[in-house]
């Protein structure tokens, strides 16, 4: 349950984010990428600033959106969903000057049963690390949790094998947690180029195992650990957990951490010359 | 596990083998493969060719029965495949599939065959029929556009049916230094010719966006829709009905089509794209 | 009869491949085990290669190519140092033991070490048994 | 009237499964139901994640195996396997019925037709549908009255057996030592009523859509769309399929796999043209065909209401909300 004062809390984002939509779009913005009854939602005229809400139903990562407009837009950007927008500026998919973004500090959001979305659970960025303006009071970030990679980490091989091999039986490939990933960017995936026989459209766990890896690979230092992907699988594959381990990985080895800052560049775009042994 | 009786169901996906015979360049992407004699199509008709290992894809037949002709531009994996082919190659074939040109509504008409790049290949079969019986058909008009004139195909045909009795227009949208014949797309050439809509129709294979204007070229002239016919191009994957691809409409471009009266598809939008 | 380990071998044009090529002419004597795949560069390298062997029925992966500071490309080693470093970890994670994906910098001269890699690579794939976990299976149950 | 006890069903189980494969929903560690012939039946859901019909037409198959060499050989791959479904919900029945339609016609499918003629169905009513269930506007459910061999119907803890086929009552027949005949006119009281409380306003549906063609309604509803293959994989109508070629040297197989006309490699043809080439193109033909033109051709909508398509989209596109709003002004 929420609290009195939380409840005041999300009503007056509510507010904030209808007004700073009108301004937006008074001013010229092409569109208000946000959030209505029923998802993510596409505001273009002043008249419609009023579908926008801002309540449990907001877990879509919005950013997904961006790179398929061109004039300005304003987007509503939780904290998870910040760092996701920071690597698609990082890597030229965004411009900066071309997005406004209504950044919220959220403190979870709730599903159906009233309990904190999986991805909400260990939430380590509550607050926007990016944004024009912040609504909502700044929480503490967390460390991450890595803890569910740590477990799986401890256990033998072929456990490890077994675990993958069961979860990824499930798979229908039904690229949902690509499509709604943010920094799965490209126009056109490799996972989809027929002519190279790299992949091959016969459903068996091995093919599948190696679409995973490959894209867990491609997004290895640009993975924010949004969970988008995992919260999309119909099959409820915890693909969050190979996602997670990369990042740690990359954090161990190269010190950095995908989406908290413009600046830092991208590990495996560069290198030093006293970089870990493989 | 105990087995029940099967079905006697004749399986259709399962191609036939057959030999190519001959092959014939036609530009530097285009080649023709002859294949036995075996089986009775109607012109406008595809048959489905694989080159096992690389892919099963829906080709037309170009030659009037009983002539087995397919005319293959490569632009994928399988027409690539195709167009490597050798004399004496192992292949399997499909169908043959798919409605045909009407040819029997086409007795006693004016005929307008408009064709556009390899899109000429489906209507070459229905011109070698009409000519092989030219009486029961009035007048003849073939207006044929390519890119270049190194990209016009049956260029002999071209050649015998100047020289037929037929109206043959042929044009190029960029001519080069030893072309001597029209120059602009194919919907330039209507100006040239006496076509009126009076007993008339208009049989149309193309790209889609050149089908688009010679439909309205032709409609400019006072075609009814129900005087043009067209054959589309979609993606197909089994040529009979299953598997969804070439839905146009309520209709499957494969056992509806590939022919139609532009009367049944144009109101839908997004049919000649 | 007992299953041969079956290595896949990316070799680097410039330095691991001549190196390959040293320890034949000098006839030095090391396991038949491994096929070599001739790559211009390390940084060549598309992760998919690695997986693709493991699913083609290898049971270890050897990428071997110039040592730091050497790349023909200037940097290309440096590079795939970095993705190979977590390419290994991940393929472990996934259930693949470290010791079947070797990266080694080995030069073209380095014959001698050449051979040691293949030797000793093989000696541990044989304790580790096939992996056949990986392996494209063509059907699934009915 | 018929009767099967619940306590009775793995016994009746294990008995069937010496003469057939038999199939029924499992539910695994982390809540997806699926139909699988191992682990424990799980009778009491309300429907499964994915639905049966990969049981006919498989997520990837191969119809033939080729091997080149000095003779040319093409082996065809149609299984005939004695089989069961228990425990399938009447929406997925339904969907058969609609899939039948397309697999047979002018071209018999044997792939397809082989497993149908092989498999018998036993199939169980819905007392408890989920949020989003609609079956009951599109008439497949939440009781069964055609398509299945046997239907069950959840008395507390009894099953009602009714059968619905010649081949129905015979396997009840030869396995009566699980059923029992009492009467039990009282306990059809008790059945309880499934609520659908989800809504689809299907009046004049083809005529909207007809109309509606180029309304701007379609680049509002379709931007939030990410083109992945969640409602069409889920679907229990959606057939379409792709057909490739694997092969290593001189052998191997012509696969088809599921395909979705949500992928804009689904119609793009090789050369690059592609006539569905936005997502809107794209979310249109879906909505079309399943409420125009797969009724225009097979006088069905190619929906049975099972409401996986909305419950599992990531963004909550909702096709009831879609068909219920879209109008032609």
């Amino acid at each position: 349950m929420r609290k009195m004062s939380e409840v005041h809390e999300i009503a007056k984002i509510e507010i904030a984010i209808k007004e700073h939509a009108s301004s937006l779009l008074s001013e010229g913005a092409e569109c208000i990428i946000g959030y209505d009854k029923d998802g993510p939602c596409f505001i273009e005229d002043l008249k419609e600033v009023d579908k926008l809400v801002w309540n449990n139903h907001c877990i879509h990562n919005l950013t997904k959106y961006l790179p398929d407009f061109e004039g300005k837009v304003g987007i509503v950007v939780k904290g998870c969903d910040s760092l996701s927008l920071v690597e698609l500026i990082k890597h030229n998919q965004v411009s900066r000057d071309k997005v406004f973004i209504i950044g919220i500090s959220c403190s979870g959001i709730l599903n159906e049963k009233k309990e904190k979305y999986k991805k909400c659970k260990n939430c380590s960025h509550p607050s926007p690390v990016i944004y024009d303006v912040l609504l909502g009071e700044k929480p503490v970030p967390k460390e991450e949790d890595h803890s569910d990679v740590v477990e799986l980490e401890s256990l033998p091989h072929e456990e490890r094998f077994s675990f993958w091999e069961r979860m990824f039986s499930k798979c229908i490939k039904c690229f949902a947690c690509r499509n709604i990933c943010p920094v799965c960017f490209c126009k056109e995936c490799l996972i989809d180029r027929r002519e190279s026989k790299w992949s091959s459209k016969f459903v068996s766990t091995p093919e599948i195992l190696t679409y995973h890896v490959t894209r867990a690979f491609h997004v290895a230092d640009m993975c924010t650990a949004c969970g988008e992907c995992e919260r999309a699988c119909p099959m409820k594959i915890p693909v969050l957990k190979l996602y997670k381990k990369l990042r740690k990985d990359v954090k161990e080895l190269f010190g950095y951490e995908a989406g908290l800052n413009l600046e830092e560049t991208p590990p495996l775009i560069s290198f030093s010359e006293d970089d870990p042994e493989p | 596990m105990e087995m029940e009786s099967s079905l006697e169901i004749e399986n259709p996906y399962l191609p036939r083998l057959m030999k190519v015979q001959k092959i014939r360049v036609e530009t530097e992407n285009i080649k023709t493969f002859e294949f036995e004699k075996t089986f009775g199509h109607l012109p406008g008709q595809f048959v489905e060719l694989s080159v096992f290992g690389a892919g099963e894809v829906p080709i037309s037949i170009s030659s009037a029965p009983p002539n087995l002709e397919l005319t293959v531009n490569r632009v994928g994996i399988v027409t690539n495949a195709i167009y490597d082919l050798e004399v004496g190659d192992v292949v399997g074939i499909r169908g043959p599939y798919g409605n045909g040109w009407p040819t029997d509504a086409l007795r006693g008409k004016n005929i307008v065959i408009v064709g556009g790049g390899i899109g000429l290949a489906p209507l070459r079969g229905l011109v070698q029929m009409i000519l092989s019986e030219r009486k029961n058909y009035e007048k003849l008009y073939i207006l044929y556009g390519a890119r270049t004139p190194s990209d016009l195909v049956f260029k002999q045909d071209l050649e015998n049916w100047s020289k037929a009795p037929a109206n043959l227009f042929v044009t190029v949208d960029r001519a080069d230094e030893h072309w001597k014949g029209n120059v602009g797309v194919v919907t330039t050439l209507f100006p040239k010719t006496d076509i009126t809509p009076e007993n008339a129709i208009a049989l149309i294979c193309g790209p889609g966006i050149m089908m688009k204007f010679v439909v309205k070229s032709l409609k400019a002239l006072n075609f009814e829709d129900n005087q043009i016919v067209v054959s589309m191009e979609r993606v197909m994957k089994c040529g009979i009905g299953k598997c969804g691809h070439c839905n146009i409409g309520a209709k499957y471009v494969c056992i509806d089509g590939p022919v139609f009266n532009y009367k049944e598809i144009a109101n839908i939008p997004t049919e000649l794209k | 009869m007992k299953e041969e380990p079956r290595i896949i071998g990316f070799l680097c044009n410039w330095c691991s491949y001549a190196g390959a090529d040293l320890a034949g002419i000098s006839r030095i004597k090391y396991p038949p085990n491994l096929k070599a795949i001739r790559v211009m560069c390390t940084g060549r390298l598309n992760p998919l290669f690695v997986l693709k062997s493991f699913q083609m029925g290898a049971d270890g992966v050897l990428v071997a190519g110039c040592h730091p500071g050497d790349c023909h490309y200037t940097s290309g080693n440096m590079h795939a140092r970095r993705r190979m470093a977590v390419m290994r970890r991940l393929l472990d994670y996934m259930g693949i033991d470290k010791r079947r994906f070797r990266v080694e910098w080995v030069s073209a001269s380095e014959g001698t070490k050449f051979a040691g890699v293949v030797e000793e690579m093989t000696d541990e794939l044989k304790k580790l048994g096939p992996l056949k976990a990986w392996r494209a299976k063509n059907e699934k149950n009915e | 009237m018929t009767i099967l006890k619940k306590q009775n069903v793995s016994k009746l189980l294990d008995e069937l499964r010496r003469e057939y494969k038999v199939f029924y929903p499992t539910r695994d560690e982390e809540g997806v139901i699926s139909f699988s012939n191992v682990g424990d039946v799980v009778l009491d859901y309300s429907n499964s994640t994915v639905p049966p019909k990969d049981l006919f037409l498989p997520q990837t198959e191969t119809t033939f195996e080729f091997e080149k060499g000095a003779e040319f050989k093409l082996r065809p791959k149609v299984h005939i396997v004695k089989r069961i479904v228990l425990g399938i919900r009447p929406c997925d029945v339904h969907s058969l019925i609609l899939l039948d339609k397309v697999f047979s016609g002018d071209f018999l499918d044997p792939y397809y037709l082989q497993r149908r003629k092989n498999t018998s169905l036993i199939a169980i009513n819905c007392t408890e549908p989920e949020k989003n269930c609609f079956c009951s506007f599109l008439e497949t459910g939440p009781s069964l009255k055609e398509g299945a061999d046997i239907v069950l119907t959840d008395l507390g803890d009894l099953y009602s057996v009714e059968t619905l086929t010649e081949k129905g009552k015979e396997l009840v027949d030869n396995k009566s030592r699980f059923f029992e005949e009492v009467s039990l006119e009282q306990e059809i009281a008790r059945k309880r009523k499934a609520e659908i409380t989800k809504t689809i306003d299907l009046k004049e549906i083809a005529e909207r859509l007809e109309k509606s063609f180029e309304s701007p309604y379609w680049d509002k509803v379709s931007k939030k769309c990410l083109n992945c293959a969640i409602c069409t994989y889920l679907c229990p109508t959606c057939y379409c399929f792709d057909a490739v070629d694997e092969s290593l040297d001189f052998k191997g197989q012509r696969i088809r796999c599921w395909d979705s006309c949500m992928f804009p490699s689904y119609s793009r043809m090789a050369g690059g043209i592609n006539p569905r080439a936005t997502k809107k193109d794209r979310l249109m033909q879906r909505v079309y065909h399943k409420f125009k033109y797969f009724d225009d051709r097979y006088g069905n909508f190619a929906c049975v209401g099972c409401g996986r398509c909305v419950a599992a989209c990531p963004v909550n596109l909702d096709i009831t909300k879609i068909v219920s709003e879209v109008r032609g002004d």
